[in-house]
């Protein structure tokens, strides 16, 4: 690892030099186009061939210690690496094609897992071989994680899982889930409950796609009945599950703060054009809606003030990558900005803003309506704005809970 | 400002009763599930018609009930509650009301017993782009041709645009965009040759048609109104049409609301009707207050137009904006407080939000009329 | 009383006729001048004449009943009164100058009281010859009122008061006196707490005046150091004084939904001319910060969504005034509504909205800023707009109550 | 964007133990009450002095310690926590960056040692209307007459407008009002005849006045910078004026904040501490997001400033206009969260108010920067 300004210089050589010879150019800006959570295009032979050169040279998780197929990079030359991957327009696909293997599966096995664990699983997730989903929520433990039902018996020499699961992003395509279940009918809550790694090829496990709002969507109904997982896939400690999904759900968060990069940058188009483009501007060379030039400049500020904000608790940090406290703070302000862009794209749009499909709308104005329908789910998943106002009221400001009716 | 009368509280029950048993949600999502070439349900807009509500505002010689806005307010804010589907608001609305405003007697007697009785369904087509414009920038061509005119140029996403029978048409007769005068109005059937629609497929599943005009020529007798002293009329138009568009705001707000008030009593999360959390609590009660103030808006609007008010254009634009606010409002807060469930295409959510933004760009936003009211005032 | 559309219209003759025989035309427009909370001008004779002539009319309480000096009318023709009264810059100074009198306590007196206690107290209220204050709130007891500690004890013969009250509006320069005090030590919160009414010539009552943040305020702190009420003083059942209070402080918040009349229009500038005085209009004849324009905008629709909000709620209880349930909502709405106002006068004085003293600004300026600064207290006298929207979420909306931490 | 250094940490902390003990808004209310003529205390601006803070943005070879604007926040920021009322920001902020960019060596050598070390106070006399309006709309002229220009007109709402030593004038040598062109800055000795002063009295109860020009001549080598060109130098110092009251009212709206988080702790109604309740949780909870998203920006412009970052305008005016809208939107949450208590004069409520809308409007309020961002941006 080499932090020093010189040090990270020549790292930042090494990594153009590298790009250069190993990402093909074809893809450069294709992100949004081959990179859809809801169906990845693996018949690219460069996106296949991109996936491959990036996971064995340990980069898809440049953090990640190299003794598991990780990158082994310090936090500075991670960034580093992902400013020069934006600059060409590349983009990190492994992020996408490993499910929630690597922003939220490898960190935690990482943390929690037994060695072998580690060497089973890490290495697979590194070279984007696997694709985790998760079983978190179910239909009536959203917020209310703890309440969930799904459970686990022992059955001696392996588990048995019965119940259902929602919201498992990607159950459908996953190699493996985590899945949080009840280990102990008895105990209270958040007591009683497992984190067990489940193989998913197995006809006991059923899924079921979610139509969204915005269309088709990663997400799935996922049915345990007598499923089977081996003993040795509890992740952590027996009863002791309440602590890794935590923790993993603060690395949801931590991923939901906007500042998560390697996904290429330039894919979106400024405001600023679209607004020139579909309002106009007036002699005085201002937005003729005046109404909207303000409302448009209020948000480029908020925008700019949470970019600024990812970057000066990156700097406080000082590089030591924790799952910060502020994730909370991020998300909200992230979920904010991403929901404003998409209302006001929307109403700069117009009627065109309101197209579903067919010919008479072009890309842009397609994709403005459905990301402003999907996007409306920021504020939900991955603890919503009301568990997140929650979180900073008691975790940052340590203001009391409420002990009695109010 | 008047309550309502009990005839018109009477009326309010029976629409919102026929409407959850006989037009509900339910059945706009089948037919959005169906796919349908006019985004409505000819058997619903028969019985819609046949219950006299297309003739609402049209005068008892012409084969209405003349009962006025504020009657016609209660059914569109009911029908709003369910999403029914139907061209009463562009038809026997915006249509009916540029021929009562507009019409010549000959036009009046032509006209206005097809609207009141449902056999006739009219569409204005007045957008040129996709944000709605003040009239003076129209640029649809219509020039002296003989003894008629020739129409040239193009209306864009005209409700109801592809099942219209006849379009009442604001074009341009005399000077450039800009400029208020040289505009004029006509009502022009729909087959008349030169006419073509291109269907679109919005996110709300409604019907909406662009409508080009290709050397259509009519007859005098198409002209609606005086030739090229339309704008006034037109602006008139357009408050009818936004203050109905404000009465149907509020009632698919307030489903919205309800909807939501019931999710808050009911789902149970750590133990609790999460209603009773107090942040949600406080929520509902602020979106109650503004729902409240929005219904006193959309009211006197309506009533404004029935008494021909001087402040009619002022309220229009009010309870446009102020019904657009909280429906913006209140069909986030109706994803954000549903949670994943409101995510769902399967529970009714969405359809309720993708209505919103229909409703909330149609006729003018709340930019629009945010600068109209100041506009009218003097600043 | 009449309320057919004839008998009104010979009542709105009678009224002017009377007005113009008797309304003295040296006070017209000049409510905000001679009226104000913290000093009445009472040298005016014009003022004095008007306060005779008003109130043995009984039409400073037009709606009390004739046989206790009130005007005896109905809600429609107390309408017609008020409207006369706005229309030649009249008002009605009894509703300040007989202190919570008229807006709070008679009626109550009214609903609560002995015939005996009617007899004695209601006339003098009527006369305005009488200055009510109202002993509420205590430093730990705003929002929860029930918790208050001020008492009185039994001596037989009468009630002996002890404790402190705050907020109490007009206590130094009142008459008489409503305070809510605990009669019972040992029952639940609300079930100790009776009314009584005390006469406040007397040593053993001390009252400090509150100086606020907008200067000089009839508020007091007021200490009961032994004071003595009669027996027959208390109002309404021994240990239920909660049941009176509660029904007090619903006057209370009708009286602040902006929908009380009487006390002159047209004192306010519009704030369209403050606009072009302080902004500017363009060449377009537009607002030249259009900013501001759009947010003054939306003020105005605000203020006129209010108004007609109140029209149409009188409108709906058919002539009918109870104490409406959308005080709550219509006094948020009110405080919001006079709170943007004040916030968006300062904004376009600008520097002049900064005055505070002296000859470089002028009397409009000075005003605007002392406005600003006392209409914050809209939203926390009379239930906090916190405190509506608990009643709000509970009352209207049913929404049950939180019965464990949250 | 980077963090505090070490060093700016530690002087955070000395500034602020130093503020809290020595200059708290005890004794500014104390100042207030016995009334001043200049709204600050001449011993704590020694102190301040003293300490170098007034040198931080000064070169060492003048007398400063050249440590640049993020320092200088840091301090104001401190400062601002307690109302601490000096003329820092207007002097050595403010005064001190006019000579630094627009200074001939001689004049910077004749007036940065006094601004450092405190002996000197300038003012910046800049606006000539109540609302701060852009450069070009400057109408005080300064004629050229013989060697030298003869000014006349007026200058209002000067901060330290009465105590200062001298001011930085911006004038119209050539052109109208509308015009960028034609503008020049003056330094000007306040004892200069023609020069007269009229005390204003605020809600802040700081040092203002309204200055006027009457007939004053000046040398030639009072000129600042370029005869006509001013108008990018102007921006610049303002910009930098902007930026330190980011700075000020960032630390006005944290020690609000933190007033307010202490009241939610430790008030208690319904047997709870008022904190306990979601919904004032959540609205705590959303204000320290706000605070943070601030903070970042106020100290993003602060370093653009030292680095002559090619943004620096579109960052200060972000960072005026966030400070803005924190700052008001917390001051108002000040009082409503503490209720009755927060109304009295005894507690210290209003007092962070009325500083609040004070800063607010200096120098440009929100609507100002929304307004200059767009342009900044192309819009």
């Amino acid at each position: 690892m080499a932090n020093s300004s010189e040090a990270l210089g020549s790292f930042r050589e090494e990594v153009k030099s590298w790009l250069a010879d190993h990402f093909p150019s074809s893809l450069a800006g294709q992100a949004g186009a081959v990179l859809r959570m809801e169906s990845v295009d693996r018949s690219n032979p460069d996106l296949d061939l991109w996936i491959k050169r990036l996971g064995e040279k340990g980069w898809g998780t440049p953090t990640w210690p190299a003794e598991y197929g990780g990158g082994g990079l310090s936090q500075l030359e991670a960034q580093v690496l992902n400013q020069e991957i934006d600059a060409i327009g590349a983009f990190n696909p492994l992020i996408v094609t490993a499910g929630m293997g690597i922003t939220m599966v490898g960190p935690t096995i990482l943390e929690y897992g037994t060695e072998e664990q580690k060497k089973r699983h890490i290495p697979k997730i590194c070279l984007g071989t696997t694709f985790w989903s998760l079983g978190y929520s179910e239909p009536n433990a959203g917020s209310d994680l703890a309440s969930l039902q799904c459970r686990a018996e022992d059955m001696g020499d392996h588990w048995r899982l019965n119940g259902q699961k929602t919201w498992t992003s990607g159950a459908d395509v996953s190699d493996w889930c985590g899945v949080l279940v009840r280990t102990d009918m008895d105990a209270p809550k958040r007591d009683g409950i497992s984190f067990i790694m489940i193989d998913m090829n197995q006809s006991e496990i059923e899924t079921r796609p979610i139509r969204l709002i915005a269309g088709a969507s990663p997400f799935c109904e996922t049915f345990f009945n007598n499923a089977r997982a081996e003993k040795d896939d509890l992740l952590g400690d027996l009863n002791g599950g309440w602590t890794v999904g935590k923790r993993l759900l603060q690395h949801e968060r931590q991923s939901q703060t906007g500042s998560s990069s390697g996904m290429g940058g330039g894919q979106k188009r400024s405001l600023r054009d679209v607004a020139e483009k579909y309002v106009g501007l007036d002699a005085q060379g201002k937005l003729s809606d005046r109404d909207l030039r303000g409302r448009l400049a209020d948000h480029m500020m908020e925008a700019r003030a949470h970019s600024l904000t990812i970057a000066r608790i990156v700097a406080e940090s000082r590089g030591n990558a924790k799952v910060s406290a502020a994730a909370s703070i991020l998300k909200n302000a992230a979920a904010r900005v991403a929901q404003n862009r998409a209302e006001l794209l929307l109403e700069m749009l117009g009627s065109h803003g309101l197209g579903w499909e067919g010919e008479e709308y072009n890309a842009d104005e397609l994709a403005a309506v459905r990301t402003w329908l999907s996007g409306k789910a920021m504020s939900i998943y991955g603890g919503s704005f009301e568990i997140q106002n929650n979180i900073i009221a008691k975790n940052i400001l340590g203001l009391p809970e409420n002990t009695q009716r109010g | 400002m008047a309550a309502l009368t009990e005839e018109q509280a009477l009326l309010k029950e029976q629409v919102s009763s026929w409407a959850r048993e006989e037009a509900p949600v339910s059945k706009f999502r089948e037919m959005r599930d169906r796919g349908t070439e006019t985004g409505f349900d000819k058997g619903t807009w028969s019985a819609i018609a046949e219950m006299g509500w297309a003739g609402i505002l049209i005068p008892e010689d012409q084969g209405g009930v003349a009962m006025g806005h504020l009657t016609f307010g209660v059914v569109l804010e009911e029908l709003g509650r369910q999403l029914t589907a139907s061209p009463l608001l562009t038809s026997a609305g915006t249509g009916a009301c540029a021929i009562i405003l507009a019409g010549s007697e000959a036009q009046k007697k032509e006209w206005l017993p097809g609207l009141s009785d449902g056999s006739q369904i009219f569409a204005l087509a007045v957008d040129e782009t996709p944000r709605h414009a003040a009239p003076d920038q129209i640029a649809l061509q219509a020039e002296a041709s003989g003894d008629g005119f020739i129409l040239n140029g193009l209306k864009v996403h005209v409700p109801e645009g592809l099942s219209a029978d006849a379009f009442i048409v604001a074009a341009r007769t005399q000077g450039q965009p800009g400029e208020s005068n040289g505009l004029s109005l006509f009502v022009i059937q729909g087959d008349t040759p030169g006419i073509s629609r291109k269907r679109l497929r919005t996110a709300d599943s409604r019907g909406y048609a662009n409508i080009e005009f290709s050397g259509v020529h009519v007859a005098r007798s198409a002209l609606l109104g005086e030739l090229d002293e339309a704008a006034p009329l037109l602006e008139q138009i357009l408050d009818c049409g936004r203050a109905h568009l404000a009465a149907e705001m509020l009632g698919v707000a307030a489903q919205a609301f309800d909807m939501t008030l019931d999710y808050l009593k009911n789902r149970i999360q750590f133990g609790q009707p999460i209603g009773s959390f107090q942040a949600l609590g406080h929520r509902a009660s602020i979106l109650y207050t503004e729902m409240e103030m929005t219904r006193s808006c959309v009211e006197a609007a309506l009533e404004a137009l029935d008494k021909g008010d001087e402040n009619t254009a002022e309220l229009c634009s009010l309870s446009k904006c102020k019904a657009g606010q909280f429906l913006h409002h209140m069909s986030n807060e109706l994803i954000q407080i549903h949670g994943g469930i409101g995510m769902t295409d399967e529970f009714d959510a969405g359809l309720y939000l993708k209505r919103a933004r229909a409703l909330e760009y149609a006729l003018g936003n709340e930019a629009f009329h945010r600068d109209r009211f100041a506009s009218l005032r003097g600043f």
